[in-house]
């Protein structure tokens, strides 16, 4: 059987209007041959018939519209002659850009959008500690958001007149770092006195041997002392990211204050195997070059756990905010002159109130007090540390 | 040294460690630390240049001897 | 519209006769199939059928050698099949396939083979006009035999490019042949229409070009008139201006109402189709039987046939070569 | 290098070298343009040809420009070597059908069968007070067309040897000749020729940015980098030299370098050869970018007849040193 159907007769033509048959069931049509009016876009068309053959039945109604290709009438073949015609799909695939592969020199500089390093720029962080996620491995604005939060990036690599910018990013660094802390972390807090009587004693002997730009002071006691009670409670010397991870480096942070407000935590790194003097030596690096913002962020990223040291002349004791993801903070208030009682007398001795912050996820109560007091006897023994 | 130069080379000495410090500010007999919230370490850099500046040795007992400009002075005045 | 009157002794040969047919028809039928093959969606684009002029194709192909340039439009296929060009590689062409003989890339309005100077549909009315005076002034230029000959419709002639044309051929006398197949409307622009003066010939004169006109619907006439006027450019090196005047039975394009013609007009004008009217003075001046008509018929439709199948069988060139033939390798 | 000698002649001097060469020693060469010959050319640049070489090779021609144009591919096509001369780019709009429909896309049409071997040379952009008809700048428009290759001879040693490559090519290349140029006396080796049509050129290495630009915007870009240098900022100068297909190599390599980028040149700004580069820049350095692409173009008014307006509408030297000394003071 031939299947006459509706013709294309444009591209852009889509269907057609049975307007009027030329013949009717039973006639005979010739190649050629005139068989309906079909109305178009472009008005009404002579439709011809391509085979020979009689006229089985008209499908399609008069005034019908119907799709190109819609079968119309049948007829029946005077000699199957002419092979059906197979319809040939053309794939249509997107056409891609064709790119001429010259050797483009590839730019080995720190791959960065120009947003990212404006951002890098304005909250003052160091781009050498951060991997990048964007296209190509380059650092996008996520990557540097993500470093604002998770870390007090305080790095100023300060040049000349960028220190403003330094400051003002600074104090957004740690805005986000202490809304951070407090939002995640449950705090709990411990609190205990030392006798610094033999621990200053012993400082005030050492001193008079030693030159005047050598000697040492309190808080490189502290720092040591802090330092052997973390080898014995090792737990408050962690992270807490999903999870509690020991830390094997003892890095103390050791809490520089600015003189314009802001504070700079520069790690002190492995204090346990530091010396008495290797520490005073490293905190007359530290802190002259944390108050002219000079510090390197490698020196700022590394603390295992955080002294607080508001110093001598100010408030006897401090409670500190965890610095995230470290899970402790140790404060030291002043040293002053208070009642002390000891086998049923009173007298008067330097002490210096200790205070312990701890991430209640990681630590509780009893191993935080067992290191306060490891801290308390390892002041005892100034002559060990 | 007259007294006016010790005092205008204590105060620059208190100028280096705290550049942000304004001297006019200081009382004769005000703790200088406390006013100029002035901690150990800054302390110990400032005794190392009186030290250097007037050839003294201040031992750390003597520290709470000068806690004020006056008693600074007349210290270095009587140990030079 | 007078009758066509048989003339009798014609002055040609059985054999010429034959193979004069024989063209006449291959393009006849050549065009009914495209029509169909349109419908069916195998053939897209535009489509523009020769029907009813093929007495001005194969007239003309007949008096110009192959060393001679030829130049046509966009209804080019008479002319392409009466030059030789393989009825397999035009039918792959329409298809959009690369064994077409323009890779596929030109389609039913661009077809190339430039094995038989056959340079090319140009689908700007009057756009190649330029370009044949500057390959006939290369030959000169090379004191080469040849001519170029541009095939145009008289909707060329209201281009700029048809005046400029004649004025530079004749300022700079080159050898070649504007000739135009005059079917009374561009597109749906009747002659009146589009020209103050419609003894189109005519206006050679206005350039000092040798200038006449034929019965495009009689391929011997126009032989003849091609013969002349060749023979004409050979020995002078002058240009030439010939206007057969004929007609298309078919729309336009394929998709044309014909809203701009009366059917009557199209059906007295089929009494005068160039195969029939041919076909007779053959059988009456007994050169050819109707047997011969009818194996001439055979020939054409195994002949279209196979040129469908070449054309079915033929392959799209992958997109990757998307960009070549933008510059020489 | 031996002590090469240089030679000190125009522009319009290296462009009558330049072609005079090419009618020598190629015999297909032909130089067909309106008053290329008895007038001698409208801007001199053929002065002398008819009388050395003779009317068959040098063809004046009628005020028919798509006629000639046309004329000059159909001679290409069948054997010859024609030099089509367009007096200006402002006449060239007549000829587009040819150049377009036919020059640009004959080979394309013809399944790679076809080359137009045809070498078409244009006079453009601003010539002191032409006002807008005579003084266009349409690099941009032909750039946009494949098939076409566009070159702009904005150096003295373009013009004397870009023509003489254009005519060993099997596709046809369009050559910007500039008006404000003709007159301008500068040095070339003596024994400069033919010279490569396919890449841009660094015509100054710096480290602090770079200018890229072409035609009248070379010489401009050198004489204000002399300024810059005074000032201690050391700018590298790129000419396009080929604006298309454009050498992304050498530009993408320059900003990967100095980080910053400056696009001068006189065609109006919207849909221009700066839109283009830019595009490039952003594709394919983004990452090398500390700042924004800068730049400077002909100010989107038809060319003014008066002088003060005519200077106003396109970038000048002082514009360039300007650009530059606000772009590096971020840094």
């Amino acid at each position: 059987m031939i299947e006459f159907t509706m013709p294309s007769l444009g591209a852009d033509m889509e269907d057609g209007t049975l307007v009027e048959w030329r013949v009717k069931s039973g006639d005979f049509v010739k190649r050629g041959d005139i068989i309906a009016d079909v109305d178009t876009q472009k008005g009404l068309i002579e439709i011809e018939v391509f085979d020979e053959g009689t006229i089985a039945e008209l499908i399609v109604k008069e005034g019908e519209k119907v799709p190109v290709g819609t079968v119309m009438a049948i007829l029946i073949p005077v000699v199957e002659k002419v092979p059906a015609i197979k319809k040939s799909r053309i794939k249509k695939e997107p056409i891609k850009e064709m790119v001429k592969e010259g050797s483009i020199k590839v730019d080995d500089r720190l791959k960065i959008s120009p947003l990212a390093k404006k951002i890098a720029k304005e909250k003052g962080i160091d781009l050498t500690a951060i991997k990048g996620s964007g296209p190509e491995g380059s650092i996008v604005k996520k990557d540097i958001d993500l470093a604002v939060a998770m870390k007090v990036e305080s790095h100023v690599e300060v040049t000349g007149g960028k220190k403003e910018i330094a400051e003002k990013g600074l104090r957004a660094a740690i805005a986000s770092a202490m809304s951070k802390s407090n939002r995640e972390i449950p705090h709990f807090y411990l609190e205990t006195r030392i006798d610094m009587t033999k621990a200053l004693e012993w400082l005030r002997k050492a001193n008079r041997q030693r030159e005047l730009k050598d000697r040492l002071l309190t808080i490189v006691l502290l720092i040591k002392a802090t330092a052997k009670a973390i080898k014995e409670v090792p737990s408050v010397n962690a992270f807490w990211e999903n999870g509690l991870q020991l830390k094997n480096a003892i890095n103390i942070g050791f809490a520089i204050s600015l003189r314009k407000g802001g504070v700079v935590i520069p790690a002190i790194p492995e204090a346990d195997k530091k010396s008495l003097n290797q520490l005073m030596d490293l905190l007359n690096d530290l802190i002259p070059r944390a108050r002219a913002l000079q510090l390197r962020s490698s020196e700022l990223s590394e603390s295992t756990i955080t002294i607080s040291n508001i110093g001598e002349g100010s408030t006897d004791k401090v409670f500190g905010v965890i610095y995230p993801p470290q899970v402790a903070i140790l404060g030291f208030g002043n040293i002053v002159e208070e009642a002390w009682a000891k086998d049923g007398e009173l007298s008067a001795r330097p002490v210096v109130h200790v205070t312990l912050a701890a991430d209640h996820r990681a630590i509780d109560g009893y191993l935080g007090s067992r290191f306060l007091m490891a801290l308390k006897r390892n002041l005892q023994k100034p002559e060990a540390l | 040294m007259k007294e006016e130069e010790t005092k205008a080379t204590i105060l620059k000495l208190l100028q280096e460690i705290a550049p942000d410090i304004d001297p006019e500010e200081l009382g004769m007999d005000d703790n200088i630390r406390e006013v100029f919230g002035i901690d150990s370490f800054d302390f110990l850099q400032l005794i190392i240049g009186i030290d250097k500046e007037f050839g003294i040795t201040t031992p750390e007992e003597d520290y709470g001897k000068i806690t004020t400009l006056r008693s600074l002075i007349t210290y270095v005045k009587a140990t030079k | 519209m007078e009758k066509e009157e048989i003339k009798v002794n014609l002055p040609i040969t059985r054999e010429l006769g034959l193979k004069l047919l024989y063209q006449m028809i291959l393009i006849r039928r050549f065009e009914e199939k495209s029509a169909e093959l349109y419908t069916k969606e195998k053939i897209r684009g535009f489509l523009h059928l020769y029907i009813g002029e093929e007495a001005v194709a194969v007239g003309a192909m007949h008096s110009l050698t192959e060393d001679d340039n030829i130049l046509s439009t966009y209804r080019e296929h008479g002319h392409a099949l009466a030059r030789g060009l393989d009825p397999g590689s035009i039918m792959a062409e329409m298809y959009g396939k690369q064994e077409g003989c323009s890779m596929g890339r030109g389609g039913s309005m661009h077809l190339f083979d430039t094995s038989k100077k056959f340079y090319g549909g140009n689908a700007i009315v009057g756009g190649h006009l330029p370009m044949a005076v500057g390959m006939a002034l290369a030959s000169k230029k090379q004191h080469l035999k040849n001519i170029s000959c541009c095939f145009f419709g008289e909707g060329a002639i209201a281009e700029g490019e048809f005046h400029e044309s004649m004025n530079l051929a004749a300022l700079w006398g080159v050898p070649v042949l504007f000739l135009c197949e005059n079917n009374l409307y561009g597109m749906g622009t009747a002659l009146r229409f589009s020209h103050s003066v419609q003894d189109l010939e005519k206006k050679g004169a206005a350039y000092g070009v040798e200038y006449a006109k034929t019965n495009g619907m009689d391929v011997l006439e126009v032989k003849n008139a091609v013969e002349k006027a060749t023979a004409y450019i050979r020995s002078t090196g002058k240009p030439y201006f010939l206007v057969c005047n004929t007609y298309r039975f078919r729309a336009h394009s394929m998709f044309d109402a014909q809203l701009y013609r009366e059917k009557t007009e199209v059906d007295e004008w089929k009494k005068r189709d160039p195969i029939l009217t041919f076909s007779n003075q053959l059988l009456k001046n007994e050169l050819i039987s109707t047997d011969d008509i009818d194996t001439i018929e055979d020939k054409v439709s195994t002949e279209i046939q196979k040129a469908v199948d070449f054309a079915e069988a033929g392959t799209f060139e992958p997109v990757e070569d998307l960009k070549k033939f933008v510059y020489s390798p | 290098m031996t002590d090469k000698t240089t030679l000190k002649i125009t522009y319009r001097e290296a462009l009558k070298q330049g072609m005079h060469e090419a009618l020598i020693t190629k015999d297909k060469v032909f130089l067909m343009g309106e008053d290329v010959g008895r007038y001698g050319g409208a801007f001199a640049v053929s002065k002398g040809f008819l009388e050395e070489f003779g009317e068959d090779r040098i063809m004046d021609v009628p005020l028919s420009e798509s006629g000639f144009v046309g004329a000059g591919i159909g001679a290409a096509l069948a054997g010859m070597r024609p030099i089509v001369e367009v007096m200006t780019v402002n006449f060239s709009l007549l000829a587009l059908d040819q150049i377009i429909n036919n020059a640009a896309t004959l080979l394309h049409m013809s399944g790679g069968q076809i080359n137009v071997p045809v070498v078409i040379r244009m006079n453009s952009g601003i010539g002191n007070q032409l006002a807008a008809q005579h003084s266009h700048s349409w690099e941009p428009f032909y750039a946009h067309i494949p098939g076409l290759k566009i070159v702009s001879a904005g150096t003295h040693e373009d013009a004397r040897g870009m023509l003489l490559t254009a005519l060993e090519s099997p596709d046809p290349v369009v050559i910007f000749e500039y008006t404000s140029l003709l007159n301008m006396e500068s040095e070339i080796p003596s024994g400069s020729g033919a010279v490569d049509i396919d890449n841009a050129k660094v015509r100054r290495e710096g480290k602090d940015l770079s200018i890229i630009t072409y035609g009248p915007g070379v010489y401009k870009a050198l004489a204000a980098a002399e300024i810059l240098a005074s000032s201690g900022i050391d700018v590298e100068i790129i000419d396009l030299r080929v604006l298309n297909p454009i050498d992304d190599e050498t530009i993408i390599n320059s900003v990967a370098k100095t980080h910053k980028a400056l696009i001068v040149e006189e065609a109006w700004r919207s849909v221009s050869i700066s839109s283009e580069i830019i595009s490039r820049i952003m594709e394919k350095a983004f990452f090398s970018l500390d700042a924004p692409v800068e730049r400077l173009c002909g100010i989107e008014v038809p060319i003014p007849y008066p002088k003060h307006l005519e200077d106003a509408s396109i970038p000048q030297k002082q514009d360039i040193v300007d650009s530059v000394l606000k772009m590096i003071r971020y840094d």
